[in-house]
């Protein structure tokens, strides 16, 4: 008898949909994958598992734990199984904990909640709990704060919390989307490491589906509410039977045709970057006594030719968004200059500045954050042509944009709504036609797909290389997906802690890494492919 | 104190469907239009003239002839409270104008400069903050003299640093958004990018802030012509009806219950027009109280 | 539940066994509306400082009683010389002062010196201007020479300014009052009240009261739940308007008495228009003093034509020199040339005859066209502005104290109101002391008043008193600003 | 924490000395000469003009500044012109009422404030919330006079529990001082728990709504639980906020009350001392009113930091 069954769960909050005759199983010391697109009711089923859900929520169906009917249970029951055989980890680390509470606490609440444990006893197992999670006691004692640790620490801690007191069954809901590539490979491999030593089982949710098909033994494909396949995971993604499921995993492994780069034969380099180094104050510790300056980016010297397609990958952190502010004349480095088109533009004055804006334009990683709801799309993708010299009248700018919104692929009528009318991958398409309307020279892309859905991914990636060939418009990518490098770009530089550590031909570099980060970031970055043979010669 | 805002995502037709099925927004509405009705009413009628005194029928109870009882002068009642509606209405409007048309760019010039320009800001907004509203307010009439142009003044100099916190507080939570840095990007100037892009999304928080400072500005209009301090004589103001009614609570006491009705009426209904807006079109926005 | 209950009535109870008991009771607490602002009725005007102090604390050698009698305190006796000019007084013996001091001639002497020497501070140094010089005859004999005679001498020596104080305590009685009175000070808190209790040495028959506390309460709509709730037993001076609420209630006794002051709607008569006789005359006739007395004083107190209180025995009725006539006031405006009327702004001070005054006469006189801007101002402004610099169209007082129609004859009295022969009439007035003649005088002054229309009389202010039914002794009228409390007992 | 500290000081004395400078200049500009006043009607000029100089009110105005300034550290705050006695001991005297007045008021609004605030935040949208917050919405609309008004005539004049106003002063005892207080604390606490439930409330809600809510009801926590140990704690800096604006209106926002129910506090001294142009008394009281909200706001942002951790050790 499986440790969870959930047979014909169906869920409506308020009177919208949610989950239609769900059917889902895990057996004990089993990984289950949930996998499926934002707005399929992948939260949702976790929720309903441990009775989480919204005033306004109503769940039929069955759903049995160990035995017991969770539906049908009273809240005093759940209290009980929450925290002590059932845990939860979930998506946004730097929130998940409370932040005027230290992490012993924390930890040992939960111990001494269900165990009626003495404080002494309560932190001896919550300081335990720590060190197997990797947070030993030497650097991180019980009296630390939340905001004193990282991202990925914080979410340790949450995974500490969850398996205080060894549950049968562990539900982690994108544990690793919010984290940086390398942190989310050691998270996984804890995860792991914790499931196998208790036998507990694992429901793991993600949208990703290169990090499922690693963890997950069976995985469940979900699609608007309603699971499209289920079965072992390496055979469900290799036989593809499921139209959705194949298109699913066809998206993840996209790469967009590329005719010939768009040689243009020009022999000035269009941007070139020499020696820029910017620090940000370090933290106030004592009254006169400040921590050393942190160095953002370290002496960075690089060049781009016209039409080029370069791509910036690194950990969050390591300063390629500081580099690409910097780069936009956004923001000024501390020495080093840089010179776009053969003009230096390190030391202009906003008004200067000016004609270099003309041929510069930035995408943004948000689609819901890169427009500014107030205002119709038309004035929104004609901001930029504030730059232009002569100003041109309404129907001149009227026509400009219909003709951006037509290359972008979206309707002209579209110009008179606004952004919230349209959906995410929509939105980035808007975001490029606000890019592309002043005919620039470069494009910069900061983590412009990271945040859409894997089947809209990859029709931006074509837009992208469309409007490569068509306009020759040069591209900086900054991502921390290789598997978006690898896709778009001829070019690509590793950054590591500030300094570009490794540059080249982009599969050259990431086939075979020299430098330790690109290596370290190559070996951690879920890759389908490689998943699906590694899953294919354990389960035969 | 950083502020969260999530910008609504509807259209024009679907807020109002939603605000009319906010009790709070219909009822602060409906009170809010009827008493501005009534005081715009009062320039062309009013069941009596405010200004004639007739000694010979003083103190009467509600009745027909005068629904809410006459005062000390004989005066009508509700005529003195539609009129009265014209002065508190017109001192608390103007107060909450220059409120914002002061405070409101002061605070998005501060949050677009930032370091000294902000910094000052903030210490001059501390320096008001600090000095009691209602008694600076009174050495001010004191001063000028009482009057409904002096009472505005007084009043609408406590409401600059209200309007200039909030105004800041708004921006300062737009500021890092990436639309704003698509505009730097289109080589907009940072007022260009205030006027365009940043006031336009604090307006819900100053509207709702607005009507919050108008039903104090009510009450602080009423407190000071208690103290003989708003509109003078033969001009009625709703504070010196009750200051007038005082002394003659046991004997005539609708003199202080309908004005007072009056008061607890117009404040009300602009406090629930403002919770009724913020729930509307900024529902996750957390209100300056 | 039953728990509930019992610990509820316990809170009630204990609550009202806190309030005043009732058995045959020596003290008494007094509402009065203004503070004093400081203790010595010698140095300094302000009514509040009598109120308090007059005849409870300090005595002078005569005193006011309560009909406006001059009767006789610290002197015994007194021999007047034929030619008017001396008087000798014959002082009490085995007086003393509240610190102890012995009472004699020479605190007299001193104290009338200290009164009429160049840097006095007195406030009222004319009273003492006629004293030649001040001789003691003997430890218990004074004898005091004027320059020329002045029939209100002894009057003048029953004011409060003119009591007597020891020279050990002069310099302190701002602080610490010590007098001869039958009662002594005991404590002052500011802004809130001042106590005084029995003087255990009194020459006279003491007080039957053992302690006094006159509360200050500025406030008229304080005064009505004050004495309900049985806080304060009594106001000598209510407020008119409020007597509504107290009137038909058993437990207290309303008095109206009357007082010297005369309530006026001063004229700037420098100042034009109001330097056109026939202007002055239209705002007589305009002004409707029923309505005046109904609206701003509960309908209490005489009307007047002149500057004289019906109370005093010299009164002469000119009240109907101006009736209520609108059309003759409009007539006199157009013949003064102004048909279409003017403007003119009218400053009231704090008290409510001003205030509530100020808004009826407003709309009378708007009735004939004068629109006037009303200006509500503080004592501080109203003596800076109107008194000092005169700088004021119209006003509204009431100037309460006695005997005081000499002010018109003044030199820069802020009426700005200049008539030689009303001059002349006054100085003879102060030369005789004969009672038929004085009489005669006076009759004449009222009429010239009247005739010129200096100022819009009123009406004569009302002492509206209000105090505990049990309370005897207090006084009905105000002849002096004072609450002389020495006869004041709880009976039964 | 030490320079957060020191910053927060040191902006605090800016803010004063600012202050006294501002007070200093707006009252040099009142109209009216208190000499006069405490002469009264009859005196001459030269009377008057002796006094001014007694008074040291012809002496240049920088002089009278500096004097006066140096006289408020030393806590000498010179003679009232009115009462001609220390200003000190006039303003002891009146904070003994303003003060308990103070302390009474905040501390009824508070303990009917946050479990109001509490209760109907953990109901939200349900019947309580909408009736507790339909009263707050009255409580805020109700002029504090007015309510005073109303509180007089039903427990002083008809079931004459407390006393309708006056003071005894402390010396009387305790229990009558503070009977005498209690109307005009409950007409004070009104509104201003009005105003803080609502805080509470829209506090709780806002905290309610966050991830780490979420993680502890995950951990196991009943409801109540997780309101009292974790919600409470991240809602008290909005409630902190406006409990430190509260004190500081309570302190001197009170003129009104004082008049209404005849209270010798701070707040009608003021008043009197403006309408008497008792210059000295304004200065001084108003500064000490100023410097008593600045520290409040003091000791309010240092409360922060013992509440949230992420102050102390911020910049």
């Amino acid at each position: 008898m499986s440790l969870l069954e959930i047979e014909n769960l169906s869920l409506t909050i308020g009177d919208t949909p949610i989950l239609k005759d769900l059917q889902l199983s895990v057996a004990p010391g089993e990984v289950m994958g949930l996998v499926g697109e934002s707005g399929s009711g992948k939260s949702m089923t976790a929720l309903t598992t441990m009775r989480l859900l919204p005033h306004a929520a109503r769940a039929t169906g069955r759903v049995s734990f160990d035995g017991i009917d969770i539906l049908a249970a009273t809240e005093d029951q759940m209290c009980a199984l929450r925290g002590d055989d059932i845990g939860m980890v979930f998506q946004e680390p730097m929130t998940a904990l409370n932040p005027v509470k230290t992490i012993g606490e924390q930890v040992a609440e939960g111990i001494r909640w269900h165990t009626k444990a003495s404080r002494a006893e309560a932190e001896e197992r919550a300081r335990k709990m720590l060190d197997r999670v990797g947070l030993p006691s030497a650097k991180f004692p019980l009296s630390r704060y939340p905001h004193e640790l990282s991202g990925g620490q914080r979410q340790r801690v949450v995974i500490a919390i969850a398996c205080a007191l060894k549950p049968k069954l562990l539900i982690a809901d994108e544990p690793t989307t919010a984290l940086d590539v390398v942190i989310q490979a050691q998270i996984l491999d804890l995860l792991r490491d914790l499931v196998a030593e208790s036998r507990m089982g694992l429901l793991l949710i993600s949208h990703d589906l290169a990090v499922v098909t690693e963890m997950a033994d069976r995985i469940t494909i979900l699609r608007r509410g309603e699971v499209m396949e289920t079965g072992e995971t390496a055979r469900t993604l290799s036989e593809q039977l499921d139209p959705y499921t194949r298109q699913l995993a066809q998206a993840s492994m996209h790469v967009p045709a590329r005719a010939k780069p768009h040689a243009t034969g020009e022999g000035k380099p269009l941007l070139e970057v020499e020696g820029v180094t910017r620090d940000y104050p370090g933290r106030r510790i004592a009254l006169f006594r400040r921590a050393p300056d942190i160095r953002a980016v370290d002496d960075v010297s690089l060049a781009m030719a016209p039409g080029q397609s370069v791509a910036l990958v690194g950990r969050s952190g390591c300063g390629k968004s500081t580099l690409a502010r910097m780069i936009l004349a956004l923001d000024r480095p501390k020495s080093g200059t840089i010179r776009f088109r053969g003009e230096t533009i390190t030391d202009k004055g906003e008004a200067e500045l000016k004609p270099a804006r003309r041929d510069m334009q930035p995408v943004f990683q948000d689609p819901y954050g890169s427009f500014d709801p107030r205002q119709k799309v038309e004035k929104l993708v004609a901001e930029p042509l504030h730059v232009l010299e002569k100003q041109p009248t309404r129907a001149e700018r009227r026509e400009m944009v219909a003709h951006a919104l037509h290359e972008v692929g979206l309707d002209q009528r579209d110009m008179d709504k606004y952004p919230h009318e349209f959906s995410g991958g929509q939105r980035q398409r808007l975001s490029i036609a606000r890019a592309i309307i002043t005919r620039p020279k470069l494009v910069v892309a900061d983590e412009p797909v990271s945040a859409l859905d894997v089947s809209i991914r990859a029709q931006i990636l074509d837009l992208f290389a469309e409007l490569n060939q068509k306009l020759g418009i040069a591209y900086l990518f900054i991502t921390h997906d290789l598997t978006v490098a690898r896709a778009i770009t001829d070019e690509v530089l590793v950054m590591h802690d500030g300094k570009i550590v490794e540059r080249g031909k982009t599969s050259e570099v990431l086939d075979h890494p020299q430098s330790e980060a690109a290596k370290a970031l190559v070996a951690a970055a879920p890759d389908l492919h490689r998943a699906i043979a590694r899953r294919m010669q354990e389960q035969g | 104190m950083t502020m969260h805002i999530d910008i609504p995502e509807e259209t024009l037709s679907s807020i109002l469907a939603k605000a009319f099925r906010n009790t709070a927004f219909v009822a602060g509405f409906v009170i809010t239009v009827l008493i501005l009705a009534m005081a715009v009413i009062s320039y062309v009628w009013t069941p009596y003239d405010v200004t004639r005194l007739v000694i010979s029928d003083k103190t009467q109870g509600p009745s027909l002839a005068h629904w809410f009882g006459t005062d000390h002068f004989g005066r009508d009642i509700l005529s003195m409270i539609m009129v009265g509606a014209r002065n508190s209405i017109a001192v608390a409007f103007v107060a909450v104008g220059i409120g914002m048309g002061v405070g409101v760019p002061l605070g998005a010039f501060a949050a677009a400069r930032g370091g000294l320009v902000d910094e000052a800001l903030m210490r001059i907004n501390d320096l008001v903050f600090a000095f009691p509203a209602l008694l600076s307010a009174i050495m001010i009439t004191a001063i000028f003299g009482p009057g409904a142009v002096n009472a505005i003044i007084a009043i609408g100099i406590f409401n600059i640093p209200v309007f200039a916190r909030v105004a800041r507080a708004g921006a300062l939570a737009i500021w890092p958004r990436e639309f704003i840095l698509a505009a730097r990007a289109a080589g907009k100037s940072s007022t260009q990018i205030s006027i365009e892009h940043v006031l336009p999304n604090i307006a819900t928080l100053l509207l709702v802030q607005g009507t919050i400072q108008f039903a104090l500005g009510i009450l602080a209009e009423a407190g000071l012509s208690y103290l003989g301090l708003g509109a003078q004589p033969p001009m009625p103001s709703w504070g010196r009806m009750l200051f007038d009614a005082q002394t003659r609570m046991v004997a005539a006491p609708w003199m202080a219950i309908f004005p007072g009705m009056a008061i607890v009426i117009t404040v009300l209904g602009l406090n629930l027009l403002g919770d009724g807006i913020a729930d509307i079109l900024d529902p996750k926005s957390r209100r300056q109280r | 539940m039953r728990l509930w209950k019992t610990i509820l009535a316990a809170a009630v109870l204990a609550l009202a066994t806190g309030s005043p008991t009732f058995a045959a009771r020596t003290d008494l607490v007094i509402g009065i509306p203004l503070e004093p602002p400081h203790l010595d009725p010698t140095a300094g005007a302000a009514a509040a400082i009598d109120e308090v102090l007059y005849a409870n604390v300090f005595e002078g050698l005569t005193r006011i009683g309560q009909n406006g009698e001059v009767l006789p305190d610290l002197a015994e006796s007194w021999t007047i010389s034929d030619d008017g000019k001396t008087y000798t007084f014959k002082l009490h013996s085995g007086v003393k002062f509240h610190d102890g001091a012995d009472f004699s001639a020479d605190d007299v002497k001193f104290s009338l010196d200290r009164a009429r020497a160049d840097n006095s501070v007195n406030a009222q140094k004319a009273l003492f201007a006629e004293i030649d010089k001040v001789e003691i005859v003997d430890p218990a004999t004074v004898k005091v020479t004027l320059k020329n005679p002045q029939g209100s001498f002894l009057y003048n020596m029953g004011w409060g300014d003119a009591v007597i104080v020891s020279p050990k305590s002069a310099d302190t009685n701002k602080e610490k009052p010590v007098g001869t009175g039958p009662f002594k000070f005991q404590s002052w808190s500011k802004g809130s009240s001042i106590t005084l209790v029995k003087s255990d040495h009194y020459w006279g028959t003491p007080a039957s009261l053992d302690k006094v506390e006159f509360r200050i309460v500025p406030d008229a709509a304080a005064y009505v739940p004050a004495l309900l709730s049985g806080d304060i037993q009594a106001f000598p001076f209510f407020d008119p308007e409020s007597l509504a609420q107290v009137k038909d209630d058993p437990r207290f006794k309303v008095v109206i008495g009357s007082t010297e002051g005369e309530t006026i709607l001063s004229i700037n008569n420098k100042k034009p228009p109001f330097d056109k006789l026939q202007v002055r005359q239209a705002i007589s006739y305009a002004l409707d003093r029923k309505a005046i007395i109904d609206g701003a004083s509960a309908g209490l107190g005489l009307p007047i034509g002149s500057h004289m209180s019906p109370a005093n025995k010299d009164y002469v009725d000119l009240t109907g020199r101006y009736p209520h006539d609108i059309a003759k006031a409009k007539e006199l405006l157009k013949e003064a040339g102004l048909e279409n009327g003017f403007k003119a702004t009218l400053k009231l001070p704090p008290p409510g005859y001003a205030r509530l005054g100020g808004e009826i006469i407003a709309s009378e006189l708007r009735d004939v066209g004068i629109n006037l801007e009303i200006i509500p101002v503080e004592w501080a402004q109203w003596l800076d502005q109107v008194f000092t610099k005169k700088d004021y169209d119209l006003t509204i007082v009431s100037h309460t104290e006695p005997n005081d129609i000499d002010i018109y004859s003044r030199k820069d009295y802020y009426f700005n109101y200049d008539n030689p022969t009303f001059d002349r009439v006054i100085a003879d007035l102060n030369l005789t002391s004969d009672e038929a003649k004085r009489k005669e005088l006076l009759a004449q002054a009222q009429k010239i008043l009247a005739d010129d229309a200096v100022v819009g009389f009123l009406y004569e202010l009302p002492k509206v008193g209000v105090w505990d039914a049990k309370l005897q002794g207090l006084w009905e009228n105000a002849p002096i600003q004072a609450n002389d409390l020495t006869k004041v007992k709880w009976g039964e | 924490m030490t320079a957060y500290l020191l910053k927060r000081f040191a902006i605090a004395l800016a803010t004063l000395v600012l202050a006294s400078m501002v007070v200093f200049a707006v009252l040099e500009i009142l109209p009216g000469d208190p000499a006069r006043l405490m002469l009264g009607m009859n005196a001459s000029a030269d009377q008057v003009e002796l006094l001014r100089n007694q008074m040291g009110l012809n002496a240049p105005l920088a002089w009278r500044y500096l004097h006066w300034a140096g006289g408020l550290l030393s806590l000498d705050f010179g003679r009232s012109y009115t009462y001609s006695v220390p200003v000190l001991d006039l303003v002891r005297e009146r904070l003994a009422v303003s003060l308990p007045l103070a302390l009474i008021a905040l501390a009824l609004s508070t303990i009917i404030a946050i479990p109001v605030g509490l209760f109907s935040a953990s109901r939200r949208g349900r019947a309580g919330d909408t009736v507790a917050m339909g009263a707050a919405q009255l409580g805020v609309a109700v002029p504090n006079f007015w309510f005073a008004l109303m509180l007089i005539y039903v427990f002083a004049v008809w079931l004459r529990l407390v006393p309708a106003g006056g003071f005894p002063g402390w010396g009387a005892g305790i229990w009558p001082a503070a009977k005498s207080l209690m109307l005009p604390a409950v007409a004070l606490a009104l509104p201003q728990a009005a105003i803080l439930a609502r805080v509470t409330r829209s506090a709780l809600i806002e905290v309610l709504n966050e991830d780490y809510i979420r993680t502890a009801r995950a951990k196991g926590l009943p409801y109540r639980a997780v309101l009292w140990r974790h919600a409470l704690r991240n809602a008290m800096i909005p409630v902190l906020t406006i409990l430190g604006l509260q004190f500081a209106f309570l302190l001197a926002g009170t003129i009104i009350i004082e008049n209404v129910f005849y209270l010798p506090g701070l707040g009608r001294l003021v008043f009197q001392a403006i309408t008497q142009r008792d210059l000295i008394v304004v200065e001084s009281v108003v500064m000490l009113l100023v410097a008593a909200v600045i520290a409040v706001n003091l000791v309010v942002d240092l409360s922060y930091a013992v509440v949230d951790p992420r102050l102390r050790s911020r910049q």
